[in-house]
C-alpha cells in the first residue's frame, strides 16, 4: 500500500499479521477487558472476549455498601490492580490500603495537591490512614490532577480510585 | 450489645456468620479480596469492604486492614470463622485493644491452647489424660530419650506450634532420637518461627473424637454429643459424625468431662473444641481449638442448637441458651465437598462452576458459598461445600447420605463427591468406628460413579 | 415387600417419593407427560415411562396409562403423591383389582370420606364435633331450612363432593334458601358429577388446624402435633407451621383426640390429615384428606419422622416406626414459592427458570423440583418449591423465614417469594393466630422488595 | 488487488486463505476469547467461539428407562408429537399410548404388516394393549412398511416410535 510508509513494520500486503493477533488475544486475556480492535490502514484486527455466564447478569453492588461511592468502580479494580492506570488517557490514582483518605499531611494544613495541580512522579498525593498509620500515596506519574475522587476524612476500599491525572507529554 | 459484627473470611464460613448475623438482627460486614469481589458473602452482607489483592496474606490475614474496615464501617465486633486469624492470639489480642469484641476467648487463651505443650500441661493439670510423653516441651534431645525411657518406643515428636504434619517425627528407637530431634525443632522452626517440640508415645490406629462446649466464661457451660471424625487424609477431615460410632458410654461420658474440667479451668468464653485421640479403649487429650469447627452442623443437626447464635449470645453478654450436657436426637453426618479430584491424586480444581444443584429434601442441609457462575479461585481452600444429613439412626444417615450425594450436581470441575459415595459403599465406614488410617491406601470397591446422575453432564439445557 | 414403585405424580411431590424410595432401596419408576421430559422426577428416578401429552387429563390423570405403566414397569406399588389421582376413589379400587398395592387407604375409605357430607356423619357417630348443620346430605331446600330453624343463620351450603369453593353458597336468611340451593346443587353437578349439598351454619374468622396421623390398619397410629394452615388465599394455603401459635392446649389436644378417634372408626391404613376448624374457643371437624399432604414436611421438621417413609412401613407390612403422641421439638414454618406474581393478582408465570438457587444454611429445608434451565409449563399446578424452616422458637423461625426467603433466588419468573417476606413484617402474622381472612384485601405494609438481592437480576455473571 | 504487491504469498484471487483461518481457529480455541476479526484490503477473516448455555448439556437418558430404547427418540417425541410425521422423507408411526406392543392380531397369528408391505391410510398396523384393552394403531399415510422399530411383546411410552413407512407419491 501506502509507498511513502516507511517507520512502521509494514504488515506485509496478504500476509496476515499473526502474531500481532496473538499479542492482542493475550493482552485481552490478561486484562479482562471485552474487546480490542485495531485498525492501520487496510489492516483492521478486532479481538472479542467471550460471553460467559448462566445469567448475563451484571455486578449487582451489595445492598448498602460502607462506602458506596465504590462499588461501580470496582469491576475496573478487579481487572487493573495497581496504583494508577490508563483511563481514556487518564492515570487514576488507587489506594493501595483500606483506610481513611486524608488530603492533607494534618488537620488544619493546606491539601497536598489540588485539582489543576502538576505533580511530578513520587509527590505525595494524600493519606490514607489505617491502624494509626500515615500511609503517603505517592504519585506514579507526572501530569495534571484533573479531579479528586473521595471527599477528605472518608473511608476507601482497597483498590479505590482517589485521582484522576491528565500525564504529561 | 453487639449491634454490627465484621465477618473476617470468607466462603461457606462466612456465610455462615452471615446468615445468624441476620437471623438474630446483627448489621453484618463482609471484607474480600479483589479475587472474591463476586462472591455470595460479599453480596450477602449488609455491608462489603474490599481489603486488599488475592493473596490471603494481603487480605483475609492482613490484619491492618481488616481493622481499619471494621474502624471504617464502624463494627464493634468481629467474628474470624475458622482458618486465616481464627486462632491468631495477636489479632485477639489487637481487638481488645482497639475495643472490638473478638468472637473467641481471651488472647491469652488463645496463646496457651495454641501451644500444644503448654496446652498438654494445662490439661494434666486438671487431671485429663493426655498421652504418655513429655510434661511440656523437650529442650534436648536427653529429654527425648528421657521420656522414650519411659513411656517406651515408638514415640512422636511434635512441635508446640504444629499442625498439619509438619515438626512431626516418629521415632522407633533411642538410636533414632537425635536426629529426629534435630530435624523436627528444625522443621518446627522454619514453619512456625518456634522451634520448640514435645514428645509423645507414638500411638496407631487411633480414632479422632471430639467434644464442643460452649461457655459464658462465667462459669456456665454446654456440653454437647462428641464428634467423630477419624475419616481424614493427610490430616484433613473428611466426614465428620454424632455421636461417634461403636463407642462405650464410659467413653463418651469421660471425654465430656475431660472436656468440662479443661474449659472450666481456663475461664473460657465462647465456642470450643476439645479434640481426643480414642485407642485402645483410652482416651487422649491431643489439644484444643478456641473456635468454631467446620464441622459443626453436625452437632446442629442432632441437638437444635445453632452454635452461631450461642457465640453471639455470649459475646454480647445475653449468655447461653442452653446449659450442662445438651441431648441429642438422632445422628448426623456431614460430608465435605472438595475442589479436589480424588482421582487424580486428590489434584486442586479451579475455575468456573458451570451447574450447581445442591441436594434438597427431608434432613438435608447444605452449607456453601456456590452458585453456577461463581469461579473457585486458586488462591484459597478448596472447601466447596458441607452437606450435613441427619436422621433417627446412623443406619437412615448412611442411606440418606447416598441419596444427597446422588443429587448433589457440581459441573465445570471435580470435586470429592464420588469419594464420599465410594466411601458410603465400604464394609468398614458402614459398620463404623474406622481409624484415621481408614483411607491411606484404601482401595474402595465403588468408584463412586453411576450415582451421581445430575453432576457429571448437567442437566438438559432450558 | 415393595420392592418397585410408581410414583403417580410430578414436581416436588414425585421428587419427594422418589427420595424416600432410594433411602429405602425401594426401585421407583417415574412417570412423565412430554412436557416434563427434563424434568427432575424422570432424572431422578431409577427408570422413566412416557405416558401421554401435556395436558394431565391424558397424562398424570390417565389412569389406565398409569396402570399399564405400572404393569410395563413390574412395578408392585403405586405413590399417588397428592392430587390428581391421590384421593380417587376409582383408581385406587382399580390398582387393588390389578394387585397394585396403592398408598393409602382402603378404597372404600377414600370414597366414604371424599364425600363431605358423609364424612360429617362418620365423625359425628364417633362423637368427634362437627359445625352445626345437617347430618348428611340435604336432599331439599325444606330440608335446609329445617337446619337454618335449628342452627340459625347465616348457614352456607357446600358440596358434599366439593373443594375448592365449588358449590358452596352462603344463606343469610330464610328467603335465600331456595335460590341457593338450587343455584348449589347444580354448579356442584357441573364440577363433580354429583350435585348433592349439605348445609352447616357459616362461621367467619375461623382458623384452619389439621392433625397428621399415620396408622397401620390394625389399630395402631402415630397421631403428630397439630398444624395450622390459616394463611390462604381462595383456599389455597400458603404458609403452614408447627405447633399451631396462640391455641390452648385442651383445643391442642381435643383436636389430637377427636383426629385419633375418627381415624380408629375407619380401620384406616396410611397416612392422612384430619382437619379442623378453631373458631370461638371451639373445633369442629371439617373433614379428612386420605394422602400424603403438600404442608407434611413441617410435621417431619419438629418430630424428626419421614411421613413418607412411615408410608412405605405400613404399606409394606412392617408397620410404623412411632406411635401415639409423637413429640415435637421447636417451631417450624412452610411458605409455598408458588410460580405467581403477588403484585398482578397472583397471575400464573411460565418459562425458563434462568438462575436458581435456593437457600442453605441451620434449619433450612427446600422440596423443589426446579433447577436452572427449567421451563415452568402452563399445564399444572404454581408450586415450584417449599421452603421449611426449623428453629427452636416460632420467633427464630419468623427471623429465620426472612433470612432464607432473602437468599431464595429464583430468576425467569415473578413468584410468592416477596409476598411471603411481606407477610413475614406484618405484626398481626408475627402475632400468631392469624384466622383463613387474613390475607383477604389486607394491605402488607411491606412489599417484600429490597430484601431478596439475589432473586432480582441474578447473580453476577463468571 | 494492489498491482505492485509481490512478495507476498498474495492469496489467489478467489482462492480462500484456509491455512490463516485454521490458525485463528487454533488460537481462538487456546485462548477462550470469543471473537477474532481480521480484515485487510479486501479479505476479512471473523471467528468466533461458541455461545453456549449454562450447562451447554444434553439430555442426560435416565438412568435405567424400563423401555431403553425409547429414550433417544423422546427428544423428537416432545417436539412433534402426533401418529405420524416427516423424518428424512419417511413418515414415523408412534403409540398413542403406554402398553405393549404386539405385531398380530393374536398369538399365533400372522403379523399385520411386515417390511416391504405396502400400507394404505387407515390399515391396521399394530396392536398396543393397556389395561387388557386392544388399541388397533392405525396408518395415516400409505406407503411402504420400511422398518419395525419395536420388537413383539415390548412395552411402549406413549408416542414412541414403532414404524417407519416410506410415504407413496
Amino acid at each position: 500500500m501506502n509507498d511513502g510508509g516507511e517507520s512502521l513494520p509494514e504488515p506485509e500486503k496478504g500476509a496476515l499479521p499473526l502474531d500481532d493477533v496473538g499479542r492482542l488475544v493475550e493482552l485481552l486475556a490478561e486484562s479482562g477487558v471485552g474487546e480490542i480492535r485495531v485498525r492501520q490502514g487496510e489492516l483492521e484486527i478486532t479481538v472479542k472476549a467471550r460471553i460467559e455466564g448462566p445469567a448475563g447478569a451484571t455486578v449487582e453492588p451489595s445492598a448498602a455498601p460502607v462506602i458506596a461511592q465504590t462499588t461501580a468502580p470496582l469491576a475496573e479494580a478487579v481487572s487493573e490492580p495497581g496504583p494508577a492506570e490508563r483511563n481514556g488517557g487518564m492515570h487514576v490514582a488507587r489506594s493501595p490500603v483500606v483506610g481513611t483518605f486524608y488530603r492533607a499531611p494534618a488537620p488544619g494544613e493546606e491539601p497536598y495537591v489540588e485539582v489543576g495541580d502538576r505533580v511530578g512522579a513520587g509527590q505525595a498525593l494524600c493519606i490514607v490512614e489505617a491502624m494509626k498509620l500515615m500511609n503517603e500515596i505517592l504519585a506514579d506519574v507526572s501530569g495534571e490532577v484533573v479531579e479528586v475522587l473521595v471527599e477528605d476524612a472518608k473511608g476507601v476500599e482497597y483498590d479505590q480510585p482517589l485521582f484522576r491525572i491528565r500525564p504529561e507529554g | 450489645m453487639i449491634g454490627k459484627v465484621l465477618v473476617a473470611n470468607r466462603g461457606e464460613v462466612a456465610l455462615r456468620v452471615i446468615r445468624a448475623c441476620r437471623e438474630i438482627g446483627i448489621r453484618s460486614v463482609a471484607v474480600y479480596s479483589t479475587a472474591d469481589a463476586d462472591s455470595l458473602h460479599r453480596l450477602l452482607a449488609d455491608e462489603a469492604i474490599c481489603i486488599g489483592p488475592p493473596q490471603a496474606a494481603s487480605s483475609y490475614l492482613n490484619i491492618p486492614a481488616i481493622i481499619a474496615a471494621a474502624e471504617l464501617s464502624g463494627a464493634d465486633a468481629i467474628h474470624p470463622g475458622y482458618g486465616f486469624l481464627a486462632e491468631n492470639a495477636r489479632f485477639a489480642e489487637i481487638c481488645e485493644a482497639c475495643n472490638i469484641k473478638f468472637l473467641g476467648p481471651a488472647s491469652s487463651v488463645i496463646a496457651q491452647m495454641g501451644d500444644k505443650a503448654s496446652a498438654r500441661q494445662v490439661a494434666a493439670a486438671v487431671g485429663v489424660p493426655v498421652t504418655p510423653g513429655s510434661d511440656g516441651p523437650c529442650r534436648s534431645a536427653s529429654e527425648v530419650k528421657r521420656i522414650g525411657a519411659e513411656v517406651g518406643y515408638p514415640l512422636v515428636i511434635k512441635a508446640s506450634a504444629g499442625g498439619g504434619g509438619k515438626g512431626m517425627r516418629v521415632v522407633r528407637a533411642e538410636e533414632e532420637v537425635e536426629a529426629a530431634y534435630t530435624s523436627a525443632s528444625r522443621e518446627a522452626g522454619a514453619a512456625f518461627g518456634d522451634g520448640s517440640v514435645y514428645a509423645e508415645r507414638y500411638m496407631k490406629e487411633l480414632r479422632h473424637v471430639e467434644v464442643q462446649v460452649v461457655a459464658d466464661g462465667f462459669g456456665k457451660m454446654a456440653i454437647f454429643p462428641e464428634r467423630d471424625c477419624s475419616v481424614q487424609r493427610r490430616y484433613q477431615k473428611l466426614i465428620e459424625e454424632s455421636p461417634a460410632p461403636e463407642l462405650p458410654e464410659t467413653a463418651r461420658k469421660g471425654m465430656k468431662e475431660a472436656a468440662a474440667a479443661l474449659v472450666d479451668s481456663l475461664g473460657y468464653e465462647g465456642a470450643g473444641t476439645v479434640e481426643f485421640v480414642y485407642v485402645g479403649g483410652e482416651f487422649y487429650f491431643i489439644e484444643m481449638n478456641t473456635r468454631l469447627q467446620v464441622e459443626h452442623p453436625v452437632t446442629e443437626m442432632v441437638t437444635g442448637v445453632d452454635l452461631v447464635a450461642e457465640q453471639f449470645a455470649v459475646a454480647s453478654g445475653e449468655g447461653l441458651s442452653v446449659a450442662g450436657n445438651v441431648s441429642s436426637r438422632g445422628h448426623a453426618m456431614e460430608f465435605r465437598i472438595n475442589a479436589e479430584d480424588p482421582r487424580r491424586n486428590f489434584l486442586p480444581q479451579t475455575g468456573p462452576i458451570e451447574f450447581y444443584n445442591p441436594p434438597g429434601g427431608p434432613g438435608v442441609r447444605v452449607d456453601s458459598h456456590l452458585y453456577a457462575g461463581f469461579k473457585v479461585a486458586p488462591y484459597y481452600d478448596s472447601l466447596l461445600a458441607k452437606l450435613i444429613v441427619h436422621a433417627r439412626t446412623r443406619e437412615a444417615v448412611l442411606r440418606r447420605g447416598a441419596r444427597a450425594l446422588d443429587e448433589f450436581a457440581v459441573a465445570g470441575l471435580e470435586t470429592t463427591l464420588p469419594l464420599h459415595l465410594a466411601i458410603l459403599e465400604d464394609e468398614d465406614f458402614r459398620r463404623g468406628g474406622v481409624s484415621t488410617t481408614f483411607l491411606a491406601g484404601r482401595e474402595l470397591k465403588s468408584d463412586g460413579r453411576g450415582l451421581p446422575r445430575l453432576a457429571a453432564t448437567g442437566l438438559p439445557s432450558a
